[in-house]
């Protein structure tokens, strides 16, 4: 540690000052726009020292933290979209009358172990990280506490995220005790070999670790929680959950597993395929029929993490850049999704049933056009980001010969349009049930501009993509 | 100081973390399953101290201070949640929780 | 003039376009003038061109007028182009004039129907088809004219389509006609394929000039065209439409279904004629379907109780005889005979129609009797035309015609005595119904007032065609009476010159002695049999075995019967079954998949925590299983 | 340049129908008017203005010129655009293309003209999903980069899937989802195809690109290339939609609103045809070859298969709908046949069906709109209450059995004449499919117009709008049936330059002699032809 | 030390299934703590003091505490037997029993013999603020989250937003329905 490290740290830094800066302003005077206020502050001091970080040539800090192109470009996008939630949550919670300031406080440490995570090259760091992360969404799932879903969702959220961290340090143990070594660079000649080479308990040891990455990412057969957390879950903590948190931890796998190659043939290459597919299918399955928004975008993000492991199982710069462009893409998309999801939510409940959404065009125009835009960029329609990013997975996947694993992504992604237009149907064509409560109150300012920007950031890079595709070649640059 | 094998350490420590496990598996009363997660994180921080042991090296049991902090956190969270479980649900029985599903 | 000939079928057409066009607008006077006043005013036209031609005939006697290219693509460049030589000279003319009678005799005959215009917008279509088919100078424009006349045979049949019979008529007629079509049609690609044009002279050359007699290619082609004319022409086995089409008003029997459009198919097969030369077995065939076409119509006129269906069958059977003379390479002799027929079974139908009229209606010949004093016009008209069908000696132009196909089945190289007998048969039979019909209905008890007489414009047509009938034959004398044939001289410069077998007895008295013999003792047998002893012969009919045998003709000796179970029935039947698309269950059957697997996914998220844990153990064991043990 | 403006003016209008609408709902109308008539008059123009030039192209080099490959464009625009993966914005017009603007534009301007009336709900929303499609479909129509086609192709289907789900009739959703489902699984195998074809071409040269021009001939196993020949094929197929493919269309057709019917039936299912004459066969010559007569087998199928199903239906829309797999069938055929006749014969049916079927679905529509059913068996005797309107169908029923005077009858003349020199099987069954489309058509005229009218239906009969339509629809097939010349004469450059791509292919067998053959076939009688045209033209 | 390691894991091991199998809560954590201590034992046999010491005061001296502390509060002993039937046990055991034997398989392929060097608190010290100081810092990050959150959630909601009838009828001494106390 030097003090040019502390300037590397810089971004984390200010991560770590805010939600202690919300603290002890909230002490002296609880006023929810002062949270936001400094919470939005925060996250935007977080983005520009990213830039003053960039300047830094060295950036391995300790063992543990390596402040990448890579890793700068991640704290950047968890950031923003942690901008998105707060923002889109301002309304959420000013409507249920809780206190807010812990709420943007969970958010900033939650942001944090987020941080921590895209930066990490240590088995300390990813553990504390993702713990941090955990911690912070426990209390953030059941936040304004009030209905007995937000307890059920953060108790299940807890026991797994709890037991799976125990496989996921159990793991790391024996990969330990095998090899003596946590950092990447000193696994990446094990992993190199899909651990071919490798003693069985290095193996033992990198499934287990893999169970709480795999929960985190909810892919089959861990990915159970998801529709139950992200139904329970307050919408915008949903975003969260879906976004950053997965984000987070799947820019993570991709730095373990980016400057090797997995073998084919290989059972790690074998494992993440079975799982891959199986996402894919049981995700997109899984929602066929479903009748809550809030599930179906669960299930969704099941099936979408699948596709994100075709691409992570391709090889060479072009699948790490498919795979950032596509997180890219489902973080603007899903947190669209969600925010039209949390500006619609009355007081009571949110909005989450299908029927909510009857003939909400008719009502809100503007709202269900962002929402379906989001749908359709789920969907990968053109025009949308969805589109290129899925047309980037696709082609990274074909990149790589892995034709079995694109005609599975190919197919049930055909039958993921099934449900996706489902909500658009309940929104345009569908007349609102006789009788029941138009949902749909007047949608924020705040929620709108932030509806509006994301709606825009679809369409602008699913239009021309270019320059964000730069800017990510650059970052994963700094992988290989 | 005489030998430990390292397998019988990371044996001991599969053992504990399975019966924790089987305890998950079982055990409906939320405390019961919260303590069951401390029992698999200790056996996992077990055998990151055994590692360590194996290395001679001090990373180990830095880990295990960090499960440790991690279980505390954990477990101060967690026994919140079954306060509020238990206002909500009248019982602690976490096969309650089955509202949301389908 | 010849320059004029574009007018020809332009006129009609013109008159449809206006029509169409001008449809509601129009009172029944002017859509009436504009209706036979096109088709006159080509008749005019026609007759200038014929008489142009005959008196300064072109180089190699014949015409080409070109109008535009079609298309041009791929070596394929049939042109809009109009072909006139002595053939087509006859067809235009007797087209177009027996075509303006029969319009005009529609005015009148017409005038109570509503639709008037579109009737006449039909019609003049009609002739314009037709014109355009006998005057093409390539075979796709003929297959133009010749589906345009299926179509309006179509639009005519069931003209009155407010009776669903009717359109069910005309909807068969197009469907049966068009199966023949597309057997032509198949032949236009096999000659195009082949000889890389379908302008219908270079054809014929180049076909005589590639192709050796007999070669496949020859007969293949032979053999389609031979198909398209038979379903036109109503020849066996594509005959079963033209009884039906009788559903249509009866001018339009007498156009379409009598006069010309049915002679298409003679046409057609004397135009490539060059095609059935190389390929002696397909005319053979011609030969053979003409005479058992002729014989089997004759079977089925003498059973009928409506009185257009004999003429029908009739007519059908007269086509039998040009493919007969076809068949035997007789190809003027067909000519003359289409000429002839046209004339008299126009005549016949105009006269049908005028009884029919003035009956209010009414089909069934046994419930008219006796009008030969009610409507002595037609009557004449009626015992004329009957007789030229008759083919009674001398004094009509169907004895010359029918006398000389008779005389060439036999005389022909390609004759011979079986071909001869059959229509010596036919012909015996032609004439016993012809006179059956002609007592049944003019002699006897009136069963049936007449309601409405007959005025000019229906009758003039009538002494028209009843002249033309009777003095129409002397164009072509046999041998016996003289050498006078203008028309095989006129012919002569378009086909091939028939070649006979030297002395044949075909040709002495004695042969055209018979002929006339068949006919009188055939109007003989009528008279005893219609006249002298009718309750015998009822008493004979209701005997078992000549009933049945009477129905069995009555219903044209079962074709309808065999056609629907054969094709139509399966047809429809796979239509039921089908109805909802045979290959839906395939994808419905993957959406249902789906579904099940949706509810067997969706119930293993059941929210129990418990669960949900084992789950995530299971799936671990499971690839620790894998990657452990592989 | 002018080839952007052709799909921003419809792009530009779309949202701008939407937004006009907001205030005054009859504004998209003419909104969308000015958006689908201007790129037409813009096309028009250039298609008179740039008929020298496809002349000169062709004359210049003779038969077989390949204009593809030496880049003799009427236009082109070349930009660059996601370039780390190699795509380009790369737009170019040909005949062909200059022929499939003119239909979009028209049937455009056709489904907003045919709307007029019918549509009274979101009226905005309606002419934006419109527009937005006439937009995308220009988009496939030019686009030569298999990604921008690829982009485009998906691009269309989120209006239509809007039209049909929107203002559609009873089973709206069910047929909007289907169609969807239908292509996008179909495209996304075309999408696979098109990225291994863009990875064997790069792996082999080095340059990863989408370009089609510049993907032609690449070299792989013929079973690599079969496989992705079915790619294309997929896609196409179901787009067309062949046999056994075609389910989603009868339900889209039926289902769809007046002007989604007449947009899917006038050119979006011929995206399948475009897309295999200029990118499938051209890319896998020898892999089509090989599927020849599966291929065949399905389009004899189709056309066969597609009229009895028609025969079968009692749903008048349903009938039509039939009806274009019945056509469609004959275009496959044409394709498979491959040689100038059958193409030429593909392209003049595109244009036909899209005139004549387009007109029955507006027909239909107009229908219901007045009667409220599509029920044959609730209609009969409609001739008697509207006479015109049972002009009009007899007519268009005429055109779609292949009354010949009409342009169907060319094309599908074309196609047979074309596919009896490479299978005279497929040609006789393709020709006995003529006699099934006469069932078909007879029998829906017989059962909706005519008999005796026993519903007691009383409505008006066509108005001034719906006869102008109709008479501009009747005027271009006559003309198209007497004179198709112009028509074959712009997409002549195509056919021949696509013959020449695929010419070292058994598909265009013996690439010398059917030059030496097509020459003289050629040109003799086409000199012949320009001469007597010329006299004649001079001596009337 | 070889045999107090054995004789410590034996202890642990018991203590451990004890505490999954009894039913009554208290005596549950009472044996989870004895096999805590067991695990401290078995730290200091490894040459692990420091953790060893960590592991009795921070773990079965504060979590425990906190452990019971909720049990006090909740007063669960009544509603503690909360135990799915035996027949509920087959299938987590097998399924146990299979996963036990992939991990004793995978680990006892290999074989190393631990060093027998201590690993003292002046090491871990220097590890911890050496490499590890991040590790630290985040550690407390760790435990500042943990704070807001338990503190938050655990605190009354002053105003809901929506009076939930669960939650205002609050009912600590709700006779436990289903399952009786023992």
């Amino acid at each position: 540690m030097t003090g040019g490290d502390l300037i590397t740290l810089l971004p984390l830094i200010v991560l770590t000052a805010s939600p202690v800066v919300v603290m002890l302003a909230a002490a002296f005077w609880r006023s929810h726009a002062l949270a936001l206020t400094l919470t939005l502050v925060g996250l935007t001091a977080t983005i520009v020292s990213l830039f003053i970080a960039a300047g830094r040539t060295s950036r391995q800090v300790t063992p543990l933290l390596s402040f990448d192109a890579y890793a700068l470009f991640y704290i950047g996008l968890l950031t923003a979209a942690t901008a998105g939630v707060a923002i889109l949550s301002w309304n959420y919670l000013q409507r249920r009358h809780v206190h807010p300031e812990e709420y943007y406080m969970l958010l900033l440490t939650a942001t944090l172990g987020g941080a921590v995570l895209v930066a990490s090259t240590h088995f300390a760091s990813f553990f504390l990280g993702l713990e941090i992360l955990s911690v912070s969404l426990y209390a953030l799932i059941v936040y304004p506490i009030y209905r007995t879903q937000f307890v059920e969702a953060a108790v299940k959220y807890l026991v797994l995220a709890g037991s799976t961290s125990a496989f996921l340090v159990f793991g790391m143990a024996l990969v330990y005790a095998e090899t003596g070594t946590m950092t990447v660079s000193g696994l990446a000649p094990l992993l190199r070999a899909g651990l071919g080479g490798a003693d069985v308990v290095v193996v033992l040891g990198v499934v287990l670790l893999l169970v709480g990455v795999g929960f985190k990412l909810a892919v089959v057969p861990f990915h159970m929680w998801t529709p139950d957390v992200y139904q329970g879950a307050p919408a915008p903590v949903g975003a969260y959950v879906a976004t950053v948190s997965k984000g987070a931890v799947f820019a993570l796998l991709l730095r373990y597993f980016r400057p090797v190659s997995l073998d084919p043939g290989s059972s790690l290459f074998l494992v993440f395929a079975a799982v891959a597919i199986a996402s894919m299918v049981a995700g997109n399955l899984l929602a066929l029929r479903q009748d809550n928004v809030k599930r179906i975008l669960a299930y969704s993000s099941i099936a979408h993490l699948g596709y994100l492991l075709v691409a992570f199982l391709a090889t060479g710069e072009r699948a790490a850049i498919a795979v950032t462009f596509y997180l890219v893409a489902y973080f603007a998309t899903t947190l669209a999704a969600f925010g039209v999801v949390a500006a619609l939510s009355p007081p009571e409940r949110d909005a989450e049933s299908l029927s909510d959404y009857r003939g909400l065009a008719r009502r809100r125009r503007w709202t269900a056009t962002a929402f379906t835009i989001a749908l359709f960029s789920l969907a990968g329609m053109p025009l949308t980001m969805g589109f290129i990013g899925k047309f980037y997975l696709v082609t990274a996947g074909a990149g790589s010969a892995l034709w079995a694993l694109i005609i599975v992504l190919v197919l049930t992604s055909t039958v993921g349009l099934y449900y996706y237009t489902r909500v658009v149907v309940a929104m345009w064509v569908r007349q609102p049930d006789e009788g029941a409560e138009a949902m749909g109150a007047a949608v924020d300012g705040a929620s709108g501009a932030v509806l509006a920007a994301l709606t825009a950031f679809l369409i602008v890079f699913g239009v021309y993509p270019a320059p964000l595709i730069h800017l990510i070649e650059r970052a994963v640059s700094s992988l290989l | 100081m005489a030998a430990v094998s390292l397998d019988h350490g990371l044996i001991l420590a599969a053992i504990l973390f399975v019966i924790g496990f089987v305890g998950l598996l079982t055990r409906r009363n939320l405390i019961v399953v919260l303590a069951c997660i401390e029992i698999m994180l200790n056996a996992a921080g077990l055998a990151f101290v055994v590692a360590g042991a194996r290395w001679g090296r001090a990373d180990g049991q830095v880990m295990f201070l960090f499960v440790l902090a991690m279980a505390a956190a954990e477990v101060a969270v967690g026994l919140a949640l079954a306060i509020r479980f238990r206002q909500s649900l009248g019982r602690l029985d976490v096969d309650d929780a089955d509202e949301m599903k389908g | 003039m010849l320059q004029l000939l574009w007018i020809i079928p332009a006129l009609p057409a013109a008159g449809f376009v206006v029509l169409a066009l001008l449809n509601r607008h129009l009172g029944r006077r002017a859509a009436a003038v504009i209706g036979a006043g096109s088709v006159g005013l080509s008749a005019v036209v026609a007759l200038l061109v014929a008489v142009s031609f005959i008196a300064s005939p072109p180089p190699g006697d014949v015409y080409r007028q070109v109008l535009w290219t079609w298309f041009d693509t791929g070596g394929l460049a049939p042109q809009i182009a109009f072909y006139l030589d002595a053939m087509s000279v006859i067809f235009v003319v007797v087209i177009t004039f027996v075509g303006f009678l029969i319009h005009l005799y529609s005015t009148e005959f017409m005038e109570r129907d509503e639709g008037y215009t579109r009737f006449f917008m039909y019609m003049n279509l009609f002739v314009a088809s037709m014109l355009v088919l006998v005057l093409a100078d390539n075979l796709l424009l003929l297959y133009l004219g010749w589906e345009g006349v299926g179509l309006c045979s179509y639009l005519l049949i069931s003209f009155w389509q407010r009776d669903l019979q009717n359109v069910y008529a005309g909807r068969k007629a197009f469907i049966v006609t068009r199966i023949g079509d597309t057997a032509l049609i198949i032949g236009l690609f096999l000659l195009f394929t082949q000889l890389h044009t379908l302008a219908i002279q270079p054809l014929m050359a180049g076909a005589a000039k590639e192709w050796p007699v007999g070669s496949g290619f020859a007969v293949a082609a032979a053999a389609l065209l031979l198909g398209g004319a038979v379903g036109k022409s109503a020849q066996l086995p594509l005959q079963t439409w033209l009884p039906d089409a009788m559903a249509g008003p009866t001018p339009v029997s007498a156009l379409i279904h009598a006069a010309t459009m049915v002679t298409a198919g003679v046409y057609l097969i004397a135009r490539t004629n060059v095609l059935f030369t190389l390929a002696p077995d397909v005319r053979l065939a011609v030969a053979i379907v003409g005479t058992v076409t002729l014989l089997y119509a004759c079977f089925c006129a003498l059973a009928q109780h409506d009185i257009k269906r004999v003429l029908a069958y009739s007519t059908m059977s007269q086509i039998g005889y040009m493919f007969l003379a076809l068949g035997v390479a007789g190809w003027s002799a067909a000519i003359f005979h289409f000429m002839t027929h046209a004339f008299f079974k126009a005549l016949l139908f105009l006269a049908a129609g005028a009884v029919i009229e003035s009956l209010g209606g009414e089909h069934d010949i046994f419930k008219m009797g006796g009008l030969r004093r009610k409507l002595p016009t037609a009557f004449w008209a009626f015992i004329v035309g009957a007789a030229s069908l008759a083919a009674m000696p001398l004094v009509t132009s169907g004895f010359y015609s029918k006398d000389l196909i008779i005389e060439t089945s036999l005389g022909s190289v390609d004759g011979n005595a079986w071909l001869w007998l059959g229509a010596l048969v036919g012909s015996l039979l032609t004439s016993i119904y012809a006179f059956r019909l002609v007592f049944v209905v003019f002699f006897g008890d009136q069963q049936t007032p007449v309601t409405r007489r007959p005025r000019w414009r229906m009758l003039l047509p009538l002494w028209v065609l009843s002249a033309l009938s009777l003095i129409g034959g002397f164009v072509w004398l046999p041998e016996w009476m003289g050498s006078f044939h203008p028309l095989e001289n006129f012919l002569g410069e378009a086909l091939p010159p028939l070649k006979t077998v030297a002395s044949s007895f075909a040709y002495t008295g004695v042969s055209a002695l018979l002929t006339s013999l068949v006919a009188v003792v055939g109007v003989a047998l009528a008279t005893v049999w219609l006249v002298e002893s009718r309750a015998a012969l009822g008493d004979f009919a209701a005997r078992p075995t000549p009933h049945a045998l009477q129905e069995f003709w009555l219903n044209g000796w079962g074709f309808d019967w065999l056609y629907e179970h054969v094709f139509v029935i399966p047809v429809k039947w796979f239509a039921r079954v089908a109805r909802n698309d045979l290959v839906e269950p395939a994808f419905s059957g993957l959406a249902w998949l789906n579904v099940q697997a949706w509810r067997a996914l969706s119930a293993s998220q059941n929210g129990v925590l418990r669960v949900y844990i084992a789950v995530a153990g299971v799936g671990l064991v499971v690839i620790l299983a894998f990657v452990v043990l592989r | 340049m002018i080839l952007l403006w052709y799909i921003l003016i419809p792009a530009v209008a779309a949202p701008l129908a939407w937004l006009l609408s907001l205030s005054r709902p009859q504004a998209a109308r003419w909104v969308a008017v000015a958006g689908t008539s201007l790129p037409l008059a813009l096309v028009t123009w250039q298609w008179v203005a740039q008929a020298g030039a496809l002349r000169a192209a062709f004359a210049a080099h003779g038969p077989g010129v390949a204009g593809l490959v030496q880049g003799t464009w009427l236009a082109d625009i070349h930009a660059a655009w996601i370039s780390p993966l190699g795509i380009s914005f790369f737009l170019a017009e040909d005949g062909l293309t200059l022929i499939m603007l003119v239909l979009t534009f028209a049937m455009g301007l056709l489904a907003v003209l045919a709307s007029w009336r019918g549509i009274q709900e979101r009226v905005g929303f309606f002419h934006f999903m419109i527009l937005w499609t006439t937009a995308a479909l220009a988009g496939v129509f030019l686009s030569l980069d298999l990604f921008l086609f690829y982009f485009f192709f998906e691009m269309m289907l989120i209006p239509m899937y809007f039209v049909i789900a929107l203002w559609g009739h009873e089973k709206r959703v069910y047929a909007a989802i289907k169609f969807f489902i239908f292509t996008q699984a179909s495209g996304l195998l075309m999408l696979i195809a098109i990225l291994a074809l863009y990875f064997i071409h790069g792996r082999a040269t080095g340059t990863y690109t989408f370009d089609f021009t510049q993907l032609l001939g690449t070299q792989m196993p013929s079973a690599t290339a079969f496989l992705l020949m079915l790619g294309f094929f997929a896609a196409f197929a179901v787009k067309l939609p062949a046999f056994p493919l075609h389910t989603w269309l009868p339900d889209a057709h039926t289902e769809a609103p007046t002007a989604g019917s007449v947009i899917l039936a006038g050119v979006l299912i011929k995206i399948g045809a475009y897309g295999m004459i200029r990118f499938m066969v051209p890319l896998f010559p020898q892999a089509v070859y090989d599927f020849r007569t599966v291929g065949m087998v399905l389009a004899v199928i189709g056309i066969i298969y597609g009229a009895v199903m028609a025969y079968a239906q009692r749903d008048l829309k349903r009938l039509v709908a039939y009806t274009s797999v019945s056509h469609m069938g004959f275009v496959l055929l044409g394709i498979f046949a491959w040689n100038t006749l059958a193409l030429q014969g593909v392209v003049l049916q595109i244009v036909c069906h899209a005139l004549s079927t387009g007109a029955l679905f507006i027909l239909v529509g107009t229908l219901q709109d007045r009667v409220h059913t599509r029920d044959m068996t609730k209609m009969g005797g409609l001739w008697a209450v509207a006479p015109r309107m049972g002009g009009t169908a007899m007519f268009f029923a005429l055109a779609s059995l292949g009354l010949p005077g009409l342009g169907n009858f060319v094309a599908e003349f074309l196609i047979l004449v074309g596919t009896w020199q490479v299978s005279k099987w497929a040609a006789v069954l393709g020709a006995v499919g003529l006699v099934f489309a006469t069932v078909y058509a007879l029998w829906m005229m017989q059962r909706a117009f005519q008999g005796e009218e026993t519903h007691a239906l009383r409505f008006n009969d066509l108005v001034p709008r719906e006869t102008g339509m109709y008479a501009a629809l009747i005027a271009a097939l006559v003309v198209l049936g007497f004179y198709p010349q112009p028509l074959i004469a712009t997409v002549r450059q195509t056919v021949t330059s696509v013959q020449q791509i695929t010419a070292g292919s058994p598909l265009s067998p013996k690439p010398t002699s059917a030059v030496q053959v097509g020459i003289p076939a050629d040109r003799a009688p086409a000199a012949a032809a320009v001469a007597d045209g010329t006299t004649t033209d001079g001596g009337r | 030390m070889t045999a107090l390691f054995y004789i410590a894991a034996a202890v642990a091991v018991l203590a451990t299934v004890l505490v999954i199998t009894r039913s009554n809560l208290v005596h549950a954590l009472l044996y989870l703590v004895v096999s805590l201590f067991a695990v401290a034992v078995v730290f200091f046999t490894l040459g692990a003091p420091f953790v060893a010491a960590l592991e009795v005061i921070v773990y079965a001296g504060a979590i425990m505490m906190l452990f019971v502390f909720a049990v006090m509060l909740l007063n669960v002993s009544a509603d503690s037997p909360l135990r799915v039937p035996t027949s509920a046990w087959i299938g987590p055991l097998v399924l146990v029993a299979v996963l036990l034997a992939e991990l004793i398989y995978g680990i006892g392929l290999s074989d190393h013999a631990l060093r027998a060097v201590e690993v003292g608190p002046q090491q871990v010290g220097d590890a911890l603020f050496g490499p590890y100081v991040l590790g630290v810092e985040l550690a407390s990050m760790l435990l500042l989250a943990a704070l807001i959150g338990a503190r938050h959630i655990a605190s009354q909601p002053e105003s809901p937003a929506i009076e939930d009838p669960r939650l205002s009828g609050e009912e600590p001494d709700a006779p436990a329905d289903a399952e009786g106390a023992t």
